[in-house]
């Protein structure tokens, strides 16, 4: 697969989401794809995935969450970050992010207005997604150096 | 925690605890809530609807569906009767209560209230209280049923019971092992036994609650002895505390000869189990879920993944059928879509409801008889590991991965079973962990996966079972390469 | 009229005074007709894509399709492969031009162009000739087949296998007796040999055509004897004229036995009428029509019943079938609509592809034995009242009510037929006319027709016929009262 | 069923249309309705229907279209009528009358302006429709006396 460094990634379910078969797809795949998975399964609170990212020195958050309650569950995620000095880390988010079928568009508007910088349909490409994850982590490198 | 009846006065302080977890357990008063119960029509009945189904040889349909406010949720559940035609009705509930924290469902409740659309996936009943659930109880016509997926659910069963629920889904193992990631089976089934031997004190009252452990479990893939096997300890155990009317169930698999097979098996296994277990004053009856595992974006292809769904429920003769939605992969749908997964239900239903197709011939006797050995191997573990004690046995059973989930998120599974599909279609065990099969059942698995390994032009592996769990959401049923 | 082939080079001054019908007719020359077929890829050949999807298991999924103006057409052919993934094609053409009434045909091209919406319910392909057929043909990446109902179709097969296309569905009995009111059979039988003449001359020349009779009928609770029956004599008299490329079809009757058997019987039997009649050069393949009667409004209850149609042809092992869709019951469906059809149609197929349910069993074989008998004792009649010859035989028959289409509109079908439903949904005959069944078959269906009435608490009777051919539109199979 | 006299009325489907099962169904109905029902069948022409009404002095005529060239088929029927010196006879349409899924409203006010007195989705009850016919003949008997 995506050949390059194996940057270190925080996967997770947030929330009292207990959907677990999609997690461990992810996992299996972004390992598969090059990354260093730290993976914290399922029902993982905002510290959680911060405390995780900071040991292992992430480049990037993805969560996932497909129960609905994304829209509670990931608000404020981006602040508690910076509050915690976590201010350069890529947040990814994707799964079924609310309640209901909306456009996908409002949910991508709301969620990035969240601070989240790239959001994704349960129908994603994987093979795109770990591209882009990629290119992001790599942007944010020579940006840093 | 062992596997014995609990002694209903014993019970009375931690009935007193558990009631004061939240503000609205106070408003919860037995002997009110049996007389409340004794004055409800006899139509709200979920025991009764369950019995006269299976008199009746009818399929009920009943939909999944549960929003934030009261009113909100009446006019859902209205919609789901009169536009749906739903016979038994749900009531799911929100993801935060069925984690017991009832303070972020307040929080949900007014942030939907605020922003004017539902933001908790489910009916917050322990928020809303007995007064609140009773309300909803008082407005619809039909049995309710509450659906969530709780490993403690003392209070939530307090609650919804004094308000008048007739049933109530869920189990120790059932909504533990797929719903909850670190509660010890210990605690989910010793809490699951107060909810039955709860049941069995209004049994006792002469007030009928229809109890039904949740056979699909992480609805994807689960090879149907894991399924069966569950379902019949959960039975028993459920029995043990008194509880009468039980109805147990399995998550559409996709193969026809397969679901039929396993349906057949779990309906007389069950029985043969309960009545050695010395239960005879019980009402067995079966509910069949459509597909559980990842649906078709496409509706139209929902839809058919729908039917298919209702015609195996039909042909296998279940008395229950939950019914999925074109919205599935989706999000939580409207009471439309609802209402349109019950009415494309209902058209299969009453198209097949007087025809039978023969169960009597030589694949569906391999698989029923294949299905109870496997449940015979996985039982008789159990039994050998709680020493004769079931509950015990459940425990040490997970600790050994003697009983393993696919794809479950709690770290009481093992999690090294992993289910594959055979050149059929059919659900095998491609990774076996610790489940003590036979050799003849493992041979026979082995030799099925390879027949698929031979069609495919590839070794049996790891990459198959990521294909089979997307297959049927893009449109197969097995992950073949394309 | 007789059953013998039509000799080509007599035929050549017919050919003219047809092609001299319409003005597009000039247009038709067969040399260079050939040399365009054979230079078409092999992909548009429908003769071919019938071969390999006996080959290789497939079911491939057709469409009804067809809208008054090239352009649209062309769209939405196009979107039914891409968007709706259409393995063939159709192009049903419009009612004018189906009773050679090419004047109104060609005012309803004009009013669509006028109104910018289609005022016809088809493609009038003799109004836009050869070369605007072809332009469709060459559009598209799929095989095209003629989609019709037209007694006498000369003048529109002359055109349209000129164009390219590979396909043409219909048959002396099957588009005249269920399409039109005063076509005497001598003339569309007749019309047909040349048809079939025709396309046997492209057979001649290399290039393969298929042909399908049109086995639904009515559509209409049709007794698969009565389907079977007419569907193998249109076979022989097709073979007769040089076809080799055969398509029989059968309209989902909605009983799953009967369908299975009714499919398997007609396989089997027009194979033997075939061999014993000494063709041997040809390709038998079947088409499974979705329901092809009343379908419910609600769009839901439609998406189930195509459903249970994909799932019946995909078990029955059909090589094609023939996709209804959501609006079946309101219009002409719009393309979305229509790819929902086939997208629905493709889930079930693409579930069931794999599996296999046995039809090796008691109920089975007793159905599939009964249609075959029943069809023997149809087609002797045929046979002796023709004295051998089977288009005379036809004529006769339909006369004397020996073939008897339920519900036909025509004035040379005697009309004495009426179907009903047993107690399990198999179609029976409850008023027999002068259909010349054994004596034991006329018991059975009695007796199956007395189980109902006893289940029903109602005697045997009309208003039973009218409540089955309403049933499915109102979500049921079997018109049972309240 | 309806009780009244067995006022004639003539049915048939218009045009090249071969849809028979609804016709024989409205025929027994009809009949069964206490209707003196001159059936003209399928593929029945404009001026067909109006020669069976004269002959048969019929009150109303019931015109089914179901296969979607109603449109062209039933315009100028009024017209040709009045031509022809029915004058008072009640038109009746019902069926799929146009091509293609349309709103019934939309349907009903393009044949109402076309001189249908009333327009039938397929999906009508047809007591109700019974009911309206006798009420509808007995006004215009009323009305001319
Ligand atoms: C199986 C299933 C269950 C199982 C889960 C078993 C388990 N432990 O995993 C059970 C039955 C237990 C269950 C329970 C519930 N479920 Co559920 N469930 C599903 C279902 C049918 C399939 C999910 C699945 O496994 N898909 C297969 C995997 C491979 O796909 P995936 O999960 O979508 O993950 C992929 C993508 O989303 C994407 N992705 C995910 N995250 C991320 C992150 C990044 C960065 C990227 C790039 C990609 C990505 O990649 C993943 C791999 O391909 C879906 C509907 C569907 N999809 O058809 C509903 C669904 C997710 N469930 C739903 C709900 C509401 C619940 C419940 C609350 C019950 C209820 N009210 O109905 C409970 C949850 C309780 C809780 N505490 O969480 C809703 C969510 C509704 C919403 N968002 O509006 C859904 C959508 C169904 C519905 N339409 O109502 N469920
Ligand atoms: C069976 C059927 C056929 C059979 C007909 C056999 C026969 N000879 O009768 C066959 C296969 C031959 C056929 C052919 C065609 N059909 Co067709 N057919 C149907 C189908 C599936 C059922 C019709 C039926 O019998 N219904 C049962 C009876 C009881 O109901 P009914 O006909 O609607 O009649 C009732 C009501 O409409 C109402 N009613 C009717 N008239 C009147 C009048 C009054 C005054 C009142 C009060 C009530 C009333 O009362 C009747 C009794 O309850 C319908 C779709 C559907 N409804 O599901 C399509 C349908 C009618 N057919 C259609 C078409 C287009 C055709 C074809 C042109 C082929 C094509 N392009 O697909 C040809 C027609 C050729 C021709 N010359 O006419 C279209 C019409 C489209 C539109 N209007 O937009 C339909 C709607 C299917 C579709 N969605 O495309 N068809």
């Amino acid at each position: 697969m995506t050949a390059g460094p194996p940057y270190t990634i925080v996967l997770g379910v947030i929330g009292a989401d207990c959907h677990s078969v999609g997690n461990k797809i992810l996992d299996a795949f972004f390992t598969d794809a090059g990354f260093r998975v730290v993976n914290l399964g399922v029902m993982v609170s905002r510290d959680e995935f911060i405390d995780a990212a900071i040991e292992s020195d992430a480049r990037a958050i993805l969560v996932s969450s497909l129960y609905g309650h994304g829209e509670i569950d990931c608000a404020g995620l981006r602040e508690r970050c910076i509050e915690r000095g976590l201010d350069s880390v890529l947040l990814y988010a994707g799964g079924n992010l609310v309640v209901g079928k909306r456009p996908f568009a409002e949910i991508e508007a709301k969620f990035k207005a969240m601070g989240f910088d790239r959001v994704f349909p349960p129908s994603v490409d994987l093979h795109a997604a770990a591209a882009l994850l990629r290119a992001d982590i790599e942007e944010a490198v020579h940006a840093r150096t | 925690m062992s596997s014995t009846p609990l002694d209903w006065k014993e019970m009375q302080a931690e009935r007193e605890k558990v009631l004061q977890e939240w503000p609205t357990g106070k408003d919860v008063h037995l002997e009110e809530a049996i007389a409340y119960h004794r004055g409800l029509p006899a139509e709200k009945s979920f025991p009764l609807a369950m019995r006269k189904a299976q008199a009746g040889k009818l399929l009920l349909l009943q939909p999944r569906a549960g929003v934030p406010l009261i009113d909100e949720h009446i006019k859902l559940l209205k919609y789901l009767e009169t536009e749906g035609g739903a016979d038994v009705l749900p009531t799911t509930i929100d993801a935060y209560t069925r984690q017991n924290r009832y303070a972020e469902a307040a929080r949900g409740i007014e942030l939907s209230l605020a922003e004017r659309h539902a933001l908790l996936n489910g009916f917050p009943a322990v928020n809303h209280g007995v007064e609140g659930c009773r309300k909803v109880v008082e407005s619809v016509g039909r049995p309710l049923q509450v659906r969530h997926g709780t490993p403690d659910a003392r209070l939530l069963a307090e609650i919804t019971l004094a308000a008048g629920f007739t049933s109530f889904e869920g189990g120790g193992i059932s909504y533990n092992i797929p719903y909850a990631k670190d509660v010890p089976l210990e605690k989910s089934i010793r809490n699951w036994q107060y909810v039955d031997r709860l049941v069995g004190f209004y049994e006792e009252q002469g007030v009928a609650i229809n109890r039904e452990p949740f056979g699909p479990l992480t609805g994807t893939l689960v090879p149907p002895c894991i399924g069966n096997a569950i379902g019949i300890i959960e039975g028993l155990l459920a029995l043990e505390q008194g509880v009468k009317s039980l109805t147990l169930g399995y998550g559409q698999g996709g193969n026809l000869v397969q679901d039929l097979a396993a349906m057949h098996a779990l309906r007389a296994q069950a029985a043969e189990y309960f009545h050695e277990a010395g239960f005879a004053d019980f009402h067995l009856t079966l509910v069949f879920h459509q597909w559980m595992g990842g649906f078709p974006e496409d509706e139209a292809k929902a839809f058919s993944v729908i039917a298919l769904g209702a015609a195996v429920a039909a042909l296998a003769k279940a008395e229950k059928i939950i019914v999925k939605t074109p919205y599935e992969a989706m999000g939580i749908p409207t009471k439309e879509a609802n209402a349109q997964g019950l009415r494309a239900t209902r058209q299969i239903v009453t198209m097949l409801q007087d025809q039978a197709i023969t169960t009597d011939h030589e694949a569906m006797r391999r698989e029923s008889g294949l299905i109870r050995s496997e449940v015979k191997c996985l039982l008789d573990a159990v039994y050998r590991a709680g020493e004769g004690d079931w509950a015990r046995g459940v425990v040490r059973a997970f600790a050994d991965g003697l009983l393993d989930v696919p794809f479950a998120p709690s770290i009481y599974n093992r999690g090294k079973v992993l289910p594959m599909r055979d050149n059929e279609g059919f659900i095998r065990v491609f990774r076996k962990g610790a489940l003590p099969f036979s050799a003849e059942i493992q041979e026979y698995h082995r030799a099925r996966l390879e027949e698929r390994a031979r069609a495919e032009r590839r070794p049996v592996s790891f990459q198959m079972v990521t294909d089979d769990i997307y297959a049927i959401s893009k449109g197969r049923l097995i992950g073949r390469p394309r």
